[in-house]
């Protein structure tokens, strides 16, 4: 149920993307993308009634667990995610700088 | 002496690069130089990271393929950086980066870590081209950049959850024990697609014309020679030995693919400025590059990214410190500008008519030796389509040549140091040697295998 | 018990997207931004991922909805001068 | 129009995603995924939890058996900032950008003594990365939020930038040495060449807290850079 959530959310960036013209809003919409795309790769490695993959000692590793290996990409790409999130922010900032608005229709005809 | 110092021993300096903002483009040069003399003694094989076997840990994988290609990557980077010396000094550490990226992107075995690696240089190609002071456009191509990885990443999570690993010699080995070809169509698809968009092929390249049509002597050859060119290999590397391309997905591809081979020629024949002509002609190289891997063509490809990474090099920083002097790229406002610095200009001519395939140069080899290739799997439509791309492409090229020849009406008085004429002359020599002398391209034939061959002998 | 907690939140953010992508203030949109990162680290919780829970929730609402109000203020400043 | 044809292009993508992985067998539907036939199987092997040697499994795949991507992760992180410092240029006269609003005494002092208190849960989320959840990530998160808890209660508050600048280079640079030290020591890069201890106590899993504390350092004064880039404005004198 939540893999058909995570690719609606990733859906729902994409077209947010298409159809804004406001840099902010493609902004937005980019973080929603990914934020679909992540909760995609965890529900990947889910295992229902497996448990966190930390173990307090070598004893206990006979058990159920969740495969850890999707949570470790998550969070490198959670990281990437702000890294890019962080330079789009700057060109938004640069663009409003030089033209004063964040719609691209009026910078175009600002051009 | 192991092949993970390419990528180290840059990061490591773009790190110190931030302490001292001085020496960094210093350091540029000499981690590039480093780069290049390591390629010649580092052993081929599969180099483990971190202790841990193949499928479990990260490895990366020499071979003369990627080997070639590191040096091509290397090689244009100190290039570049040598030419642009004196002026963006700022950007050093963000080549360095880019420098680590990409041979990052080259080497790696790991689906995720060339993910990681394709963000590396991927960012460090938005900083670049954000010096061109565009930064609309530079925020196109990081939307159409984020995107294309983001699909990149949602295939190879597909693959992990079908197949259980990250591994590409590994994977490989499951899908060819599974062989079950019709699931893969939508991971291979989304990777495909991810590659794309920084490869120029057709419909995810609309950032093209923004970003290198206003270019700058340094973003016009970093973007449109070297990453065209680490982009090329990457693609061609993941479809001859991943991607299954068959039925009506094979069909799709070389449609779509020699759709962009046409409409890249066609933009570039009625655009007048020279430097939506060079993009437009890069764009159309990519997409002929990606159908030579496509249907099966490796070495002549290989040598086809590395003669149009190259000569694209040379010509957009002509053309940009042209452009930057005399302040438009509208071909008649450059008009005569050969006319004074003579050397420029016939090293311009050879490395374009190069470009084109004249008898004499090695374009003309390359492409006639893929041309056979193609024959021989009888591929009889995309002769047609690269024929008449060459006959466009000869149309405009020799166009803008006549103008940059024949004095206009304005005086033009473009400088250019000595250091970088010799270069020109050297490369544009380079290319009329091979042109005339093939046997060193030949005996190099059998060793350009692919990923399992590698695996089996290695 | 685990499907019904995820239909809901599930339902909740793709409301909370679709209110992001159409609402007209820039700073709704964001909060609403910072609301779906809140909610995705409760999903990571369901799905047994603490560290992803804890880096999420960090950085996903804390540091990126900063950003963005941090953009939206410097521009608000600008249009009052 | 444009608005109908990016619904379309969507939308369909949407569906073919979903048709595609509902068909494919191949594909586990949710839930039922079998970890033993992945190659996250090797990650819970007796031996191999032994060797990397820290409890938390995903700290482990993370930093110990896929450090190459911690690796190059960091470096985005760090391209990031740099790129944001030239874009928004943070030249030395930087001035902190007036938003119209004077915190009172009680909101500075305040904000001082959370800041000591966020401080210590965030290293402690750091050194005990290999054993409970959390780890660099988070925790370098945490500083830069306590950082930004100080600039928002103090509009005068700039952080010291050169520092940053600093701890952030030698960060980066110490977390390649360690894995040149690796290169060196042990036959591979970024391999464990310290001894591992048992599983489950705080001077465990050999180079993995050590990393993972640079990743911290490093990832706190990265964003806190960034913070402070957005937070400021040229000198208009």
């Amino acid at each position: 149920m939540i893999q058909y959530i995570a690719i609606i959310l990733f859906v729902f960036g994409l077209y947010g993307l298409l159809t804004n013209r406001n840099v902010i809003k493609m902004i937005i919409s980019l973080n929603i993308m990914e934020i679909g795309l992540f909760i995609f790769i965890i529900s990947v490695g889910f295992v229902y009634d497996g448990i966190a993959p930390i173990i307090s000692s070598t004893a206990d590793l006979g058990l159920l667990y969740v495969d850890p290996l999707p949570q470790a990409l998550v969070l490198t790409a959670i990281v990437i995610g702000v890294g890019t999130t962080a330079l789009a922010l700057a060109f938004a900032k640069s663009i409003h700088n030089k033209y004063n608005t964040f719609n691209l229709d009026e910078v175009e005809e600002k051009l | 002496m192991s092949a993970i110092l390419l990528v180290a021993v840059p990061l490591l300096a773009a790190f110190l690069s931030i302490l001292g903002k001085k020496l960094a483009p210093y350091l540029l040069l000499v981690v590039g130089l480093f780069n290049i003399i390591i390629l010649f003694f580092v052993p081929e094989g599969i180099v483990i990271i971190g202790g841990f076997e193949q499928p479990i840990g990260i490895s990366l994988l020499l071979d003369t393929y990627s080997r070639l290609a590191l040096l091509l990557i290397n090689g244009l980077i100190v290039l570049i950086s040598f030419m642009n010396l004196g002026k963006y000094k700022k950007y050093a550490g963000i080549l360095l980066l880019a420098m680590a990226g990409l041979n990052g992107m080259l080497l790696t075995n790991d689906l995720f870590n060339l993910f990681v690696f394709l963000e590396i240089s991927g960012i460090a190609a938005y900083l670049i081209s954000s010096s061109n002071k565009r930064p609309v456009k530079t925020f196109h191509y990081l939307v159409l950049g984020v995107v294309g990885s983001s699909l990149f990443l949602f295939g190879v999570v597909i693959l992990y959850s079908m197949y259980g690993t990250l591994n590409m010699v590994d994977m490989i080995q499951k899908i060819n024990l599974v062989g079950n070809y019709s699931e893969l169509i939508l991971p291979f698809t989304l990777m495909f697609i991810g590659l794309g968009v920084e490869a120029k092929l057709l419909p995810f390249n609309s950032w093209v014309k923004g970003v290198l049509g206003e270019s700058n002597t340094l973003s016009g050859p970093m973007i449109g020679g070297v990453y065209a060119g680490a982009f090329g290999f990457v693609l061609g590397r993941y479809i001859t030995n991943l991607f299954m391309f068959e039925g009506n997905l094979l069909l799709v591809v070389t449609v779509l693919l020699s759709l962009g081979i046409l409409v890249g020629e066609a933009m570039a024949y009625s655009s007048s400025k020279a430097r939506e002509i060079l993009l437009f002609s890069s764009v159309a190289q990519a997409s002929i590059v990606a159908l030579l891997f496509v249907n099966g063509v490796i070495l002549w490809a290989v040598y086809y990214i590395m003669a149009a990474a190259i000569s694209k090099t040379i010509l957009f920083f002509v053309i940009n410190k042209a452009t930057k002097e005399v302040g438009s790229d509208e071909i008649d406002q450059l008009q005569g500008l050969f006319v004074n610095n003579k050397v420029v200009g016939v090293a311009y001519t050879l490395i374009t008519l190069s470009v084109m395939g004249l008898p004499l140069l090695v374009g003309f080899t390359i492409k006639i030796n893929f041309l056979t290739q193609l024959a021989a799997g009888d591929q009889i439509w995309l002769i047609i389509v690269i024929l008449l791309a060459t006959l466009v492409e000869g149309i405009y090229f020799v166009r803008m040549l006549i103008k940059l020849w024949y004095k206009g009406n304005n005086e033009i008085n473009v400088s250019y140091c000595n250091p970088l004429k010799i270069i020109f002359v050297i490369i544009a020599l380079a290319f009329l040697t091979f042109g005339v002398y093939q046997t060193p391209l030949n005996n190099l034939d059998n060793s350009i295998d692919t990923v399992m061959e590698v695996v089996d002998n290695g | 018990m685990f499907d019904i907690i995820s239909i809901v939140i599930g339902v909740i953010i793709l409301v909370l997207a679709f209110l992001a992508l159409n609402s007209k203030s820039l700073i709704k949109a964001v909060l609403f931004l910072s609301g779906i990162s809140m909610l995705a680290v409760v999903l990571f919780v369901i799905m047994r991922a603490p560290d992803v829970a804890i880096t999420e929730a960090v950085i996903g609402s804390g540091l990126v909805t900063a950003l963005f109000v941090f953009t939206l203020l410097s521009v608000k400043k600008e249009e009052v001068k | 129009m444009k608005n109908l044809l990016g619904l379309l292009i969507s939308v369909a993508l949407g569906i073919l995603i979903v048709l595609a992985l509902d068909v494919s067998e191949s594909f586990p539907d949710f839930g039922s995924v079998e970890v033993s036939e992945r190659v996250a199987e090797e990650y819970f092997d007796e031996d191999n939890v032994n060797e990397v040697g820290s409890g938390n499994i995903v700290t482990a795949v993370v930093v110990g058996y896929r450090g190459f991507d911690t690796l190059g992760e960091v470096t985005v992180l760090f391209i990031s900032a740099l790129g944001v410092a030239l874009i928004i240029g943070s030249s030395k006269n930087q001035k902190r950008l007036d938003l119209k609003f004077k915190p009172n005494f009680m909101l500075k002092t305040g904000s001082r003594i959370v800041f000591g208190i966020i401080l210590i849960t965030s290293l402690y989320i750091i050194t005990h990365g290999h054993l409970t959840p959390g780890g660099g990530f988070p925790g370098g998160a945490m500083i830069a939020s306590g950082m930004l808890l100080l600039y928002l209660a103090d509009d005068e508050f700039r952080s010291n930038i050169k520092g940053f600048k600093i701890l952030e280079g030698l960060a980066g640079s110490l977390f390649v040495v360690i894995g040149l030290l690796g290169l060196l020591l042990a036959t591979y890069f970024l391999q464990n060449f310290l001894p591992t201890g048992a599983v489950g106590d705080l001077l465990s899993a050999g180079i993995v807290p050590i990393i993972y504390i640079l990743i911290g350092l490093k990832v706190g004064s990265e964003i806190s850079g960034v913070i402070d880039n957005f937070l400021t404005e040229e000198e208009s004198a």
